[in-house]
């Protein structure tokens, strides 16, 4: 059975955004978008998520903070960047403190674009989460069965794509 | 009829050639290893010749040793009298002398004097006693043998008395065995000041300010006891009742209630019962060994003793009723207190607090069932307790703290040390550890009596479970690296916290055994019934007890490569070491982990405030029922 | 519009403390603390009452020279304070409140007390005397 | 004040009786206002390369390539600000009311502009309607940190 | 230091849907000392103006936060246009106003439903944002975004909202705030609510004025101090009272917003109806130079925009002073002292945005 | 019951109990979602998640944490299991006690401050409650006269008739255990915590399936003891745990967490008087009126 698709558990972590995507992150959650449909919870501890939502980019201070919160999920995990500002740092790619967006710090499976992200387009990107996770879920039941080592799950650290 | 006396005598005479030659350390620590292996054994031995046999009752020459006994008891009273002197006691002067005046009037008062035809005996209730002053109190003078030159070399400051020190401690265990073999009441109350008398000595032994304090604490609410049995032993004489523990248990009711009464109330001091319970925390200054032997598991176990004695008179009165309110109130509040304390011998203090009132309160309740659970308790109290608080101890020297929160991680650091606690505490309370089986049995017997001590006894327990898990969990908890930790445990410690802990485990797994093999007999005896123990629990019991047992095995399973080891949860802000974060200021902070002490609901102060209330207008109660 | 009137005082940094006890003693609120990279470094109190705010002007040459921290008038300056040390390495002495250059962890020290990129506008004077940013002690 | 009993007890019990309020998303969505910005389109045929949205876009998310007459998009950087609409020059630009979809690669969405520049003229191409006033015509390029572009179609990141 | 727990509270904590971060030292559960720290979301954004210009700088000021969006652009608009010695289109006011009021509904509805999460109800967490959501419709069907509006510019507003649409909002709206009487009854009168809020963050009126509160948090500790009353855009000509609790304590700063909502209805109902016909902007010439302040209401408090302008495009400095940062030190005072429960309470009710605060 | 009957109903417990209150756990996130005005999600979510626990990646903070947690589900399925076959209230009681230290014990080995926090909470909780339960042992035995579930359940009158206020008392607590608002202190099925996921923060993966399916056993072995009070008439037991857990539900979904100081006082003075008082008027009652 496809568990992963089933009871994706979320993180959210707010890198720098403006709190657009933010609120619209927590408006999925709520009544009328309601993910928890879809066994989606939002467990705010990163031991627990599947699926780590990020918002805004990443600046000086939230760097090492996005990647003790990736380091801490187990594995299989998926990072959703939800934004325009976590997928490339939008409209403040040229402020002095931008690191750029998600993919700067951590590896990033799926952008979800809007400035606002819209709640759709949230739950568009975590639907396809799912397929992800089930994948990573495979690669990882072979990898064990093979007896091969883990790949390092902290990510190539400074790796600044674009 | 030979081994009783040994016991007794045997370590008299040792204290007084400690005395003598206990100033080499050799010869001292020699003389107390053997001591405590004799001691050991002869209690051993008497409970191998006693077993499945009656009460046997030893008929001495009373009347040629009383002289002997009149000379011991002014010699304890000159003692005594000195000590109150020397440190300007005035209450206590005036409570030596009150004594002095009653035991006076008892032996000059122009009464026939009573002859008690046996002045000793033993029956299977002085055996388990014997046992518990013998086996656990031999083992902790072999730990303290280990133990006092640590403790020397910790308190720089304390004046090495040690052999005093060991001289008191034999002292003591010949005193001891003499309370629990006395069938004369006059006899018994001539070992009981003893004890005090030893108590003071130890408490006072580092003679600091705060300990000279604490020791002439102990001394005048023990002797406010030692009055009150004065006055029950010269009640019986003036209304010419017998003076043999067995006549007068024999006699019924109605006829001794008084004097009964009065005896308890000298166990309601001794066993350290609200309002009287504050000389037993001052006592803690005195090395743990001493906390261990005399205030944890066999002096304060003289209090309740003549509790368990007296039970069948208790049984169904009034008084008894009063009493087992008095322990039961001590039990909830010392329990509730002990939330708000870190000091852990302090923990331990009123943890025992708490214990001796639940004896107390099975022994008042006085219905076999609740006899049973009060000797049960006894027991494994006693053992869980020393080796608690030997362990503890043990633990002070290698961290240099008796706070509970310095103890975090004790377990990386002292594997064997902070196992001993672990077993220990466990013993305390959870189950299938014997104080749990006990207070099993306690629950029903109470039930029988009046919904109102259960009722304390669930809120009661209910706090012991806070504080006992949370100073598990401190031990076990993992935060920093070990820091460094001091002196090394001796051999005799080590031996002596090895068998405790085999025996607080072992205790669990045969104490059906003990309870058909020792208890039992007692209570045919005093009550011609004996409730058998549901044999489908005991094997629940059991089966929780191996699977206990079995579950460290699964530490053992290391081959885990499947398990990632990771950082805790810092809210994102962990730095590199698992204990450190980004703060607010600065690079880095490391992270605290305290307990927590509840103090604004179990303070100390305004607790013992309403718990020493509560007892105080119970005994005010108690003293109007008596004496209408 | 019922807008308060605005007026601005320039002050010299000796006269700050006075001018800004004053401000208390009229009951006035402080409104903001604003720091300007021109061609000189220029920090701006604002306070107001009702119907007025009124800004306390400083110029400074650099930002080398310390300023004292008003925190002790209001207690709540130290956030201004504190900010503006980070972002433009202005020095305030006795601050109640001091996160000692921990405010703003920024990936550059002092990153606003750079100037102006002169190419971006061709009318701007290029600063008189470029000031290196200072380090965070 | 009085306080009215069980207030929370109402609104719980009377959510439970009501219909739910949820729109089950990918089943079923709520219709979408025309206001509604959503991502942009072009009409290539009417665009003229005229560069002023590229220059204008406040993220730097168009680029209009005139040599290889391409007008690309990264949506990835598109704030859905609406500006490039308003100063397009032949409103060839429009604002639809859809989202694009996540995306699991970085792409830049390259659209061939059939433009041709009127060959007899050899000067730059001028845009046919006059630019709107309130802005200069030639647009001052701000300075900003990195103008570069990916002109890959397809940029893998992971 | 002897019984003292020190742990950090956030940045990543699920009760805070910002990152700050907290050093906690507790005792028991009783905080003895609570030092915040800033700067995870630091962006720099003010000195944009070197590189973007006035015109376009308001994309870039909507998005200093996506709560309070719209007031921040239209701000940084008024403050460029007084700069400039603009005066806008009169339906252009009035749409400014309309907006500035439907952003602090529901900012209010949203911060409502925060605190509710903060003391763990969830679901008075989620009635807030169901209602909230039919605010959300109505600023999505005139402004084209739900969070982001996108509607302010220099000289007017971007769009004009036609008079069908402002015909159907207030029977929109009116049925919201019907609904939304049941849940703010919640919190006005349920135990458990109370028991969360009634006397936890005290601050008192002198204390809240001399630390620089502004907003609700100053309202609610006895201060009627309202930017609106300054008579911006169209508030010169409708009645707005300022609303003032008198506690300081959480639950007074919860009330203040509670029936600041319901103003914010009746403000609705002034200038709906009301709005003239007309254009919504004007052209743009020159650019800007000199100095302004601009004090508006945001639904934290009061913001200040400053703008100064050397007469070329690109201004010489933008700040602006948010509301959030200005009750930094009030927050510091009240979490001294508190539970370890309450420091989630006591940090929402200053309805923090730390975009807002760090920029 | 012989022997074999109890050993079926071991068996049966150990197999039936999760499936029970994994379908009542995905039944009440239904039932809250819908009080929330929300679809909420498919009944068997509580299993997915479950059996995706399993799959997931197993990381900790140290190696021992798995033995604690071994030991909390055993021993609450030992204390199920001895009271499904009709053995001994009170051995019950202290088993789950025990389960629950082991749980505990896991939270402080841990190390971590909100575990920590969270742990310490849990010992609050567990302090609240066991005096209640203690007292419907006792209750039962002043009842019945024993402590035996088998002659508990066997008695002919509903003991709800003599015993009202341990049943009151015991849906109180069960709002505890239950980890229902305002009593979550520990740690909360959904809703946000300033302690985070407070004892169950490091617990991951497989563990936190492990504590998932302790609780679950544990909420079963609680509404047998309700069942008790009814035992006599099985459709009026079952209305009324229906009932019961639905105002479990309800009151989860219209109360805000409250402070540990107002939970333990609330519950210590809520048993002295529903607990104690009952035990007390039925001890007087049945000495025939005299006391
Ligand atoms: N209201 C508001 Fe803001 C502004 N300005 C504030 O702190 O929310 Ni993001
Ligand atoms: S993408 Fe837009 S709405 Fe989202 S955080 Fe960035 S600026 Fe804010
Ligand atoms: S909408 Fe804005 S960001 Fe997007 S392409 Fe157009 S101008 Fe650029
Ligand atoms: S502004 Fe319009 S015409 Fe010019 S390049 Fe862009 S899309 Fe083409």
């Amino acid at each position: 059975m496809k568990l992963f698709r089933k009871s994706p558990w979320i993180i959210h972590y707010d890198g720098a955004s403006c709190n657009g995507c933010d609120i619209e992150v927590l408006a999925c959650l709520t009544p009328r978008y309601d993910v928890e449909r879809l066994g989606i919870i939002n467990t705010g501890n990163p031991k627990h998520a599947d699926i780590l939502l990020i918002t805004g980019y990443i600046n000086e201070q939230s760097q090492p903070v996005v990647r003790t919160i990736y380091e801490q999920m187990p594995d299989p995990k998926v990072v959703v960047a939800v934004g325009i500002c976590a997928s490339s740092g939008g409209i403040f790619r040229d402020c002095y403190n931008t690191k750029g967006g998600v993919d700067s710090t951590i590896p990033v499976d799926v952008y979800v674009p809007g400035c606002a992200a819209r709640p759709e387009s949230i739950i568009d990107g975590v639907v396809q989460a799912l397929d992800i996770l089930e994948r990573k879920r495979a690669e990882m039941k072979a990898r064990r069965r093979a007896k091969a080592p883990a790949p390092v799950t902290a990510p190539a650290a400074e790796v600044a794509p674009s | 009829m030979h081994l009783p006396l040994f016991l007794i005598f045997f370590p008299l005479a040792l204290a007084g050639l400690l005395a003598v030659v206990g100033g080499s350390a050799t010869a001292r620590s020699a003389l107390a290893k053997i001591g405590s292996g004799v001691v050991a054994a002869g209690a051993l031995a008497l409970y191998w010749t006693t077993l499945h046999r009656d009460a046997q009752f030893f008929a001495l020459n009373e009347s040629g040793l009383s002289p002997a006994i009149l000379g011991v008891e002014i010699l304890v009273t000159i003692v005594m009298l000195t000590i109150a002197l020397r440190g300007r006691q005035v209450l206590i002067t005036l409570l030596v002398l009150a004594q002095a005046a009653l035991m006076g009037m008892v032996e000059f008062g122009g009464h026939a004097h009573p002859r008690v035809a046996a002045p000793l005996f033993v029956d299977s209730f002085s055996v388990i006693m014997a046992l518990i002053i013998g086996v656990v109190g031999g083992l902790i003078v072999w730990h303290a043998v280990g133990y006092m030159p640590h403790y020397h070399h910790h308190e720089s400051a304390v004046a090495d008395r040690q052999r005093s020190f060991f001289a008191s401690i034999f002292l003591f265990l010949g005193a001891m065995f003499a309370l629990v073999f006395a069938n004369h009441l006059g006899w018994l109350f001539l070992a009981w000041e003893v004890t005090t008398l030893c108590s003071y000595l130890l408490i006072g032994y580092s003679r600091t300010p705060e300990a000279v304090r604490n020791a002439f604490l102990a001394l005048r609410l023990n002797l406010i006891g030692g009055v009150a049995f004065a006055g029950a032993i010269l009640y019986l004489v003036r209304t010419g009742g017998s003076l043999a523990l067995n006549e007068i248990i024999a006699s019924g009711q109605g006829a001794v209630l008084i004097p009964v009464a009065l005896i308890c109330f000298a166990g309601l001091t001794k066993a350290a019962q609200m309002p009287f319970s504050s000389w037993l925390l001052g006592a803690m200054v005195a090395p743990s060994p001493v906390s261990a032997l005399l205030h944890s598991s066999t002096m304060v176990k003289a209090g309740v003793y003549v509790f368990v004695r007296f039970a069948p008179i208790l049984q169904n009165t009034t008084v008894g009723f009063i009493f087992a309110l008095v322990g039961a109130t001590t039990f909830l509040f010392a329990s509730c207190i002990a939330i708000s304390q870190s000091n852990a011998k302090r923990v331990l203090a009123y943890s025992t607090i708490a214990n001796l009132g639940l004896i107390v309160t099975c022994a008042s309740v006085g219905n076999a069932q609740a006899v049973w659970a009060a000797i049960l308790l006894i027991i494994f109290h006693a053992v869980a307790k020393a080796l608690l608080f030997l362990a503890v101890g043990s633990a002070e020297h290698s961290i240099g703290s008796r706070d509970i929160e310095d103890m975090e991680g004790l377990i990386s650091r002292r594997p064997k040390t902070a196992l001993a606690i672990l077993i220990g505490i466990a013993g305390m309370f959870l189950a299938p550890f014997g104080m749990l089986v006990s207070k099993w049995a306690a629950i029903e017997a109470l039930m029988k009596s009046n919904p109102l001590l259960p009722v304390a006894v669930a809120f009661g327990s209910s706090a012991t479970l806070f504080f006992w898990s949370k100073w598990m969990g401190k031990i076990l908890s993992t935060v920093k690296g070990p820091p460094p930790s001091h002196g090394p445990v001796s051999m005799q410690e080590k031996n002596a916290m090895f068998f405790l802990s085999a025996l607080t485990v072992g205790l669990c797994a045969i104490w059906p055994y003990i309870s058909s093999a020792s208890v039992k007999p007692f209570l045919i005896a005093h009550y011609g019934t004996f409730v058998e123990f549901n044999r489908a629990t005991i094997l629940i019991m059991s089966i929780m007890l191996a699977l206990i047992a079995a579950l460290p095995l699964s530490l053992l399973y290391k081959g885990d490569d499947k398990l990632r080891i990771t950082t805790p949860y810092l809210g994102g802000a962990n730095v590199l070491e698992r204990d450190l974060f980004t703060p607010s200021i600065g690079l880095t902070k490391p992270v605290a982990i305290r307990n927590y002490y509840l103090t604004e609901f179990f303070g100390e102060r305004r607790l013992s405030r309403v718990g020493y209330g509560a007892s105080l207008a119970l005994l005010v109660v108690l003293t109007v029922v008596v004496s209408t | 519009m019922n807008a308060p009137t605005q007026t601005y005082f320039e002050i010299t940094p000796d006269q700050l403390l006075e001018a800004v006890r004053s401000q208390q003693l009229a009951g006035s609120r402080l409104v903001q603390i604003c720091c300007s990279r021109l061609a000189h470094f220029e920090v701006l109190y604002s306070f107001s009452r009702p119907g007025v705010i009124e800004h306390l002007r400083i110029c400074l040459p650099d930002n080398t020279t310390p300023l004292p921290s008003i925190s002790l008038i209001y207690g709540g300056s130290f956030a201004y304070e504190n900010e503006i040390h980070d972002l433009y390495g202005l020095t305030f002495t006795g601050l109640n409140v001091d996160y000692q250059g921990h405010f703003f962890r920024t990936t550059i020290p002092a990153p606003m007390a750079v100037p102006a990129a002169p190419p971006a506008v061709p009318g701007a004077k290029p600063p008189a005397k470029p000031q290196p940013p200072k380090e965070n002690p | 004040m009085k306080q009215k009993p069980l207030t929370m007890t109402r609104v719980a019990l009377g959510s439970l009786l009501r219909r739910p309020a949820t729109v089950p998303y990918p089943a079923e969505r709520k219709p979408v206002y025309i206001a509604t910005r959503g991502h942009i389109s072009i009409e290539e045929e009417k665009c003229n390369l005229c560069l002023i949205c590229d220059k204008r876009c406040p993220t730097g998310a168009i680029r209009v390539d005139r040599t290889g007459k391409t007008w690309a998009i990264d949506r990835l950087r598109c704030i859905q600000c609406n500006h490039c609409v308003d100063v397009c020059p032949r409103k060839c630009l429009a604002m639809e009311n859809s989202y694009t979809t996540p995306m699991q690669m970085k792409r830049i969405d390259v659209v061939p502009v059939p433009f041709t520049p009127p060959q007899p003229k050899p000067k730059p191409p001028t845009p046919a309607a006059p630019p709107p006033s309130d802005l200069p015509s030639k647009p001052a390029e701000p300075a900003s940190g990195d103008g570069s572009h990916d002109h890959t179609t397809n940029s893998p990141t992971d | 230091m002897a019984n003292r727990t020190v742990i950090p509270f956030g940045p990543q904590h699920p009760v805070l849907p910002e990152p700050i971060h907290l050093d906690l030292v507790i005792e028991d559960e009783h905080v003895v000392e609570a030092i915040p720290s800033f700067g995870f979301i630091h962006r720099g954004l003010e000195k944009l103006v070197e590189k973007k210009d006035f015109t376009e700088f308001a994309f870039i000021a909507e998005r200093i936060c996506g709560i309070c969006s719209y007031i921040h652009g239209m701000g940084y608009c008024q403050a460029v246009e007084t700069v400039m010695g603009i005066e806008i289109p009169e339906r252009a006011k009035w749409l400014r106003t309309m907006w500035s009021e439907l952003s602090r509904i529901h900012s209010h509805m949203m911060w409502l439903g925060l605190l509710a999460d903060a003391f763990g109800f969830e679901n008075l967490f989620m009635a807030c944002w169901r209602l909230r959501e039919g605010i959300l419709d109505v600023i999505e069907e005139t402004s084209g975004g739900r969070v982001i509006f996108g509607a302010a510019k220099v000289g007017g507003c971007r769009r004009d909202v036609p008079d069908d649409l402002l015909a159907r909002i207030p029977a929109q709206l009116k049925a919201v705030e019907d609904e939304l009487r049941a849940v703010t009854n919640v919190f006005r009168d349920d135990f458990s609510v109370r028991q969360r809020l009634c006397g936890v963050g005290q601050l008192s009126k002198q204390d809240a004025y001399d630390l620089g509160a502004v907003g609700p948090m100053l309202r609610a500790s006895g201060v009627a101090l309202d930017s609106r009353l300054d008579g911006y855009a169209a508030y010169d000509k409708i009645q707005v009272e300022p609303i003032v609790e008198t506690a300081g304590d959480c639950w007074a700063r919860t009330m203040v917003r509670i029936r600041e909502i319901y103003q914010s209805f009746e403000i609705l109902r002034q200038v709906i109806p009301n709005v003239p016909p007309g254009p919504v902007d004007m052209k743009i010439t020159g650019s800007p130079k000199g100095e302004f302040f601009a004090r508006l209401e945001q639904p934290r408090g009061e913001v200040i925009y400053y703008v100064k302008g050397n007469g070329t495009k690109f201004l010489d400095r933008f700040r602006v002073r948010t509301p959030t940062f200005a009750n930094i030190p009030p927050l510091l005072k009240m979490l001294q002292g508190c539970q370890l429960a309450d420091v989630p309470v006591i940090v929402l009710t200053i309805d923090p945005c730390i975009s807002c605060a760090e920029r | 019951m012989n022997l074999t009957h109890r050993i079926l109903a071991g068996f049966l417990f150990i197999a039936l109990a999760p499936i029970l209150a994994g379908l009542l756990a995905g039944l009440d996130r239904i039932v809250s979602a819908r009080m929330q005005g929300r679809i909420g999600p498919p009944l068997l979510q509580p299993f997915y998640d479950l059996f995706k626990l399993f799959q997931k990646e197993r990381i900790a903070v140290n190696r021992s944490g798995h033995f604690f947690l071994l030991g909390y589900l055993l021993f609450t399925i030992i204390a199920g299991v001895e009271f499904f076959t009709g053995g001994d209230l009170l051995i019950t009681i202290f088993a789950l006690a025990l389960a629950s230290v082991f749980f505990v014990l896991g939270a402080f080995a841990a190390g971590s401050p909100y575990s920590h926090i969270g742990a310490e909470r849990e010992l609050i909780q567990i302090m609240a409650s066991e005096p209640m339960l203690l007292m419907v042992a006792m209750g039962f035995y002043v009842a019945t006269g024993s402590f035996q579930i088998g002659a508990i359940y066997a008695q002919p009158t509903p003991l709800i008739a003599t015993l009202p206020g341990m049943f009151l008392g015991l849906i109180y607590i069960l709002t505890i255990k239950l980890r229902k608002s305002p009593f979550d202190l520990s740690t909360s099925h959904h809703a946000h915590q300033e302690i985070v996921k407070g004892i169950t923060t490091e617990f991951a993966g497989p563990y936190l399936a492990i504590i998932e399916l302790a609780h679950w056993y544990e909420t079963v072995l609680l509404l047998g003891l309700l069942y008790l009070f009814f035992a006599p008439w099985p459709l009026l037991a079952i209305a009324a745990l229906i009932v019961v857990y639905f105002l479990e539900i309800l009151a989860d979904n219209t109360n805000a967490r409250l402070y540990w100081q107002w939970v333990l006082r609330a519950s210590w003075t809520f048993t002295a008087i529903v607990g104690a008082g009952n035990l007390i008027i039925l001890h007087y009652i049945n000495r025939g009126g005299t006391p």
